[in-house]
């Protein structure tokens, strides 16, 4: 009388995920979204570089407000990369891998990562 | 389903990503830094910014490692939560031809523009 | 106090789904498990595990609050009320707070969990240096709850290929012991892409242990052998 | 029905269990175990202390001292044969687990670590000895997991989450298997057998104030008693002195190995009264029994003076880390005080049933039959805490639990072979051998107006009262009425829940039929002893009576009979240790 289909519960919004998995999942999403802008990088480069009429054009464009999002939005993702990136490398040797040690790195993380954010908002924004 | 025995791989590519991303979080703010500190520039300072050939070799060089290492990365996504084995190949295919390709154009760029 | 629980019959034919509880119960002194079995006595249709109620067994592990624990060393005053207990994440639930633990153990046993010496067998005790055996602490104390493995993102997505943090301890707790042999073959056995390397260093298992063990230190006790081996 | 056949059957995933099933997993004989919990959930996980053999590691040290201890430490009711066995197994009993790959706490010189336990002596009752082998406090929990793991290296069959009903036996009552219950679908199961071993465990459960799981039911002990088998020595059950009070789970007399010691409200240190040489470290029922009246007589601690405090923060920090560490988690966790910085308050609990089935030395049931009192049951083996062989006597020795286990189902599974081979042609099944088991399973469909989880609440009471530390003719009698009573109303018990599919409910309602069957084999077995031993405390009988009551009781079901069978007082090879005044 095996049951066919047993239900199976995971609700990722109802399951506790703590600071060090925020890092973790951040530092995913983040790598992904870095990711996905490497071509349009390259190519903005690639205009930016290809005349003087192409430079001004990209110029014109970075100043609009949208594009100062999405530029906001790379400076996040790049900066929690790194930061998450190298408090992953201190576990690899082993640096920090207790309960609370990881709890305070992943504090420390978000801070810091938060703090160059704003600080990115405010130079690009004012 | 899989023999409960290891593949004997996975260190490789794991220490690759390490590695990678250690060049990565040297490299990276050193380059943001060279370019940053310039700012803003005309057409032709910015042009001169990338006229260094160190500049140039040292660009794609990061762009490598960033490939390598944004593949290990993105691969492991896949990994996790594609489990169709033909889409996940398939998504292999076009992440390799998009990081060869970022990487071909940035070379094309660099130094085309030169 | 209120209560939220799981409730799943397969025999009713329904889905699952919330069950409201209310419960006279003073909490002073008493942990999840007293109130799970005060329901109970009331409506006895409510389906938990439960052996040992002080924390060594490993048999009522839950997921309360969203946080993987053991009901009897969770205290109830600690809760905050609705208290939402529901079965362990990511495994088949058999009914109401009890899961299907096989895909759990299946992992457990992958690993071979036992000391491999084919050396002819010594008339007394193997020795152990105090250090040596202090190798072992931090490792052998799983008591297969599975708060941990079922608290891992990377367990959720590829329950049948990666070992999961217990499993992984449990390598470890081989690998480190001075009187086990098959180092080199259990390295082996863990080094592969999802095996071992769907470990992301998430870390959510080590703050979900109820025992206070750190599977993510000895994962990176295991990678950093692997790459020692390699290189 | 389905039906699974094997040549051997282990019913019970505890270290006595998992013991035996591995002797026989090592041969080539398929061997099978069934459990109602998975196997490392079963109750030796909860062992502490450790798992004594006069391994002399620390300090000199003989199996003969161990021996006379164990003896004595029985109140002389313990059998001197399996005794003299046991302690003279027990060095290359623990040094196998040691290469199965306990993993130990280790001395300087990378021998076993061994620590001080309650009624150790050397040179025969001399000073105190260090004769318990430990893995820090987690003793029960690492050989639990060892033997686990060694079971699936030989790849015995598992039936986990069944529960066993009932023995099958034939006509001439040969044991031929059990029937089970898978408790995740609710099936009925078959399980034939050649050789059927019970290691299901204490029954503590019969208590209110236990140390014990809650799996702790007596199932083998039910089964038995169905079966129409007696139970041995049933009134003795050792209450442990350090329970954490008001919550009954231990604090390992390892603690006071270690150097810990029990305080009254007056900060005394009472038990150099009680037992002047041996002090905190005397036999575990007179530790309980001086407890028991420190309470009583107005001494005990806190608000309702119901609890004693038990000190162990001189030790220091590190000692409790490193050997220690279970115990200080449990207090901080359920007495809400840090080891190393307050006493625990502790009260004497439930822990341990000295009596039970009745077997000889190599794990084989005995039961009185046309020749006489020791004839064994044919394929029928039982060991560990259900089993009585008997080698605690009226009172058992911290350490010498997992011992039993280990050296008995050793003895066992080596024995059970040798039955493969004498009997090599399974015997047929009477055709009805189910039905007894499947009505009472069917019994549990019918509604009914009592509530199961309410009778065991009562039963629970009535035995704490009835049948607790001390104990009075009148008290023991009034208990027994008020277990008849009890009986009454679960004839008229219904289930409200009457799902097959992991119906808790249900077991629970088959465990507590079991523990009627020990409650009512304690309660009568209890009345007809009159006399105080070990952990027997008869208020109007207080002194022991070696002239009328050197020997066993023997209950059985029909009738609520006690017989008795003498105590074999010559050991093996050695010369016999005559009773005498037992002072620590």
């Amino acid at each position: 009388m095996k049951p066919i289909a047993r239900p199976v519960y995971l609700d990722l919004l109802r399951i506790y995920l703590p600071l060090a998995g925020w890092v973790s999942i951040l530092h995913r999403v983040s790598g992904a979204l870095l990711f996905l802008a490497l071509p349009p990088g390259v190519w903005a480069l690639s205009l930016s570089l290809s005349s003087e009429a192409g430079f001004l054009r990209m110029a014109g464009w970075v100043t609009h407000p949208l594009s100062k999002l999405l530029l906001l939005l790379g400076v996040w993702a790049f900066t929690h990369h790194l930061f998450a990136g190298l408090r992953h490398l201190a576990l690899d040797v082993h640096w920090g891998t207790g309960l609370s040690h990881a709890r305070q790195s992943s504090l420390a993380v978000m801070l810091a990562t938060g703090l160059v954010t704003l600080l990115a908002a405010w130079r690009l924004f004012t | 389903m899989k023999p409960a025995t290891g593949a004997h791989a996975g260190t490789g590519i794991w220490l690759v990503q390490r590695a990678t991303a250690v060049v990565l979080a040297v490299a990276l703010p050193g380059l943001m830094a060279h370019f940053l500190l310039a700012l803003p520039v005309d057409f032709s300072g910015w042009q001169g910014l990338f006229a260094p050939l160190w500049v140039r070799v040292l660009l794609l060089l990061t762009a490598l490692a960033l490939a390598l290492h944004a593949w290990v990365g993105v691969r492991d996504i896949f990994m996790d939560y594609i489990h169709f084995t033909g889409l996940r190949l398939a998504l292999y295919l076009a992440v390799i031809v998009t990081l060869a390709g970022s990487v071909v154009w940035l070379a094309a760029v660099l130094w085309g523009s030169a | 106090m209120k209560f939220r629980l799981y409730r799943y019959s397969p025999e009713s034919g329904e889905k699952p789904h919330m069950q409201d509880v209310e419960l006279d119960i003073d909490p002073v002194g008493k942990m999840l498990l007293d109130a799970l079995l005060a329901i109970k006595a009331q409506d006895e249709t409510l389906s938990l595990r439960r052996s040992c109620r002080e924390g060594v067994c490993g048999s009522d592990a839950v997921n309360v609050n969203g946080k993987n624990r053991l009901a009897c060393i969770t205290p109830l005053g600690e809760l905050k009320e609705p208290i939402e207990v529901r079965p362990l994440p990511g495994l088949p639930v058999i009914r109401d707070l009890i899961v299907d633990m096989e895909p759990f153990y299946r992992q457990y046993r992958s690993i071979k969990p036992w000391l491999i010496n084919d050396g002819p067998e010594p008339e007394v005790e193997r020795l152990q240096s105090p250090e040596d055996r202090a190798l072992l602490d931090g490792a052998y104390e799983c008591i297969l709850c599975a708060c941990c493995t079922t608290a891992c993102p990377s367990f959720w997505w590829n329950p049948d290929k990666f070992v999961g943090p217990a499993g992984l301890l449990q390598a470890y707790r081989f690998i480190a012991d001075s009187r086990d042999e098959a180092t080199s073959a259990r390295l082996d056995n863990v080094e592969d892409p999802y095996r071992l390397y769907r470990c992301h260093g998430i870390m959510n298992c080590v703050d979900a242990c109820p025992k206070g063990l750190n599977p993510t230190e000895a994962i990176g006790r295991i990678k950093s052998l692997l790459v020692k081996r390699r290189v | 029905m389905n039906t699974r056949r094997f040549d051997a059957l282990i019913v019970g995933g505890g270290g006595a269990g998992l013991r035996a099933a591995l002797q026989l997993a090592r041969s080539d004989y398929k061997v099978a175990v069934v459990s109602k919990v998975f196997p490392t959930r079963s109750h030796t996980v909860s062992a502490q202390g450790g798992i004594t053999a006069a391994l002399a590691n620390v300090d000199d040290d003989r199996w003969e001292w161990h021996m006379y201890d164990t003896v004595k430490g029985g109140d002389w009711l313990g059998d001197q044969d399996a005794i003299e066995f046991m302690c003279r197994e027990a060095a290359s009993a623990v040094y196998e687990l040691e290469h199965m790959g306990l993993p130990f706490s280790r001395l300087d010189n990378g021998k076993i670590y061994q620590r001080p336990f309650g009624g150790q002596s050397k040179h025969f009752g001399g000073d105190q000895a260090t004769r318990t082998c430990a893995a820090a406090d987690r003793t029960g929990h690492a050989l639990l997991h060892t033997l686990y793991q060694q079971n699936i290296q030989h790849r015995t069959q598992f039936f986990d989450e069944y529960f066993a009903l009932d023995l099958l036996r034939d006509a001439d009552g040969y044991c031929l298997g059990v029937t089970a219950m898978s408790i995740e679908t609710g099936e009925p199961l078959l399980i034939e057998a050649r050789t059927t071993l019970l290691a299901t465990g204490g029954a503590g459960r019969v208590f209110w104030n236990s140390s014990n799981a809650m799996i702790n039911t007596g199932d083998g002990l039910g089964m038995v008693l169905r079966a129409g088998l007696p139970l041995q020595d049933m009134e003795f059950w050792q209450f442990h002195p350090t329970g954490i009070a008001g919550v009954g789970c231990l604090i390992t007399e390892g603690v006071r190995g270690e150097g810990g010691y029990l305080l009254n409200k007056h900060g005394e240190r009472f038990m150099e009264r009680y037992a002047p040489h041996a002090k905190d470290l005397a036999g575990r029922d007179v530790v309980a029994r001086a407890i028991a009246i420190e309470i009583a007589e107005g001494r005990g601690c806190g608000p309702r003076g119901d609890y004693v405090d038990i000190k162990l923060d001189h030790l220091g920090e590190k000692t409790i880390a490193e050997k220690l560490p279970g115990i200080r988690d449990l207090a901080i966790r359920f007495a809400g005080v840090d080891p190393a910085e307050k006493p625990i308050p502790v009260a004497p609990t439930a822990h341990y049933m000295m009596g039970g089935i009745p077997t000889n030395l190599y794990g084989q049931v005995v039961a009185p039959a046309r020749f006489g009192p020791e004839e064994p049951v044919p394929g029928l083996y039982a060991v560990g805490e259900c089993a009585c062989v008997s080698v605690h006597g009226a009172n058992r020795l911290g350490g010498n639990s997992l011992l039993d286990l280990i050296v008995f189902g050793r003895a066992a599974g080596k024995h059970m072979l040798e039955y493969l081979r004498d009997n090599p042609y399974p015997r047929s099944l009477p055709g009805n051998a189910a039905e007894a088991s499947l009505a009472r399973l069917q019994r549990w469909d019918q509604a009914g107006s009592e509530r199961v989880a309410a009778i065991s609440d009562d039963l629970r009471r009535l035995m704490q009262t009835h049948a607790g530390v001390f104990r009075t003719d009148a008290v023991l009698r009034e208990g027994l009425e008020k277990l008849n009573e009890l009986e009454g109303r679960l004839a008229h018990a219904g289930l409200q829940d009457t799902s097959r599919v992991f119906n808790t409910a249900r077991i629970e309602a088959l465990e507590l039929e079991n523990l009627m069957g020990v409650a009512r084999a304690t309660l009568v077995s209890a009345i007809s002893r009159t006399e105080s031993r070990g952990a027997h405390t008869r208020e109007d009988f207080p002194a022991r009576d070696d002239e009328h009551w050197l020997k066993h009781t023997l209950y059985s079901r029909a009738g609520d009979q006690v017989d008795a069978k003498p105590v074999r007082l010559k050991p093996l090879t050695v010369e016999s240790i005559r009773p005498k005044e037992r002072v620590y």
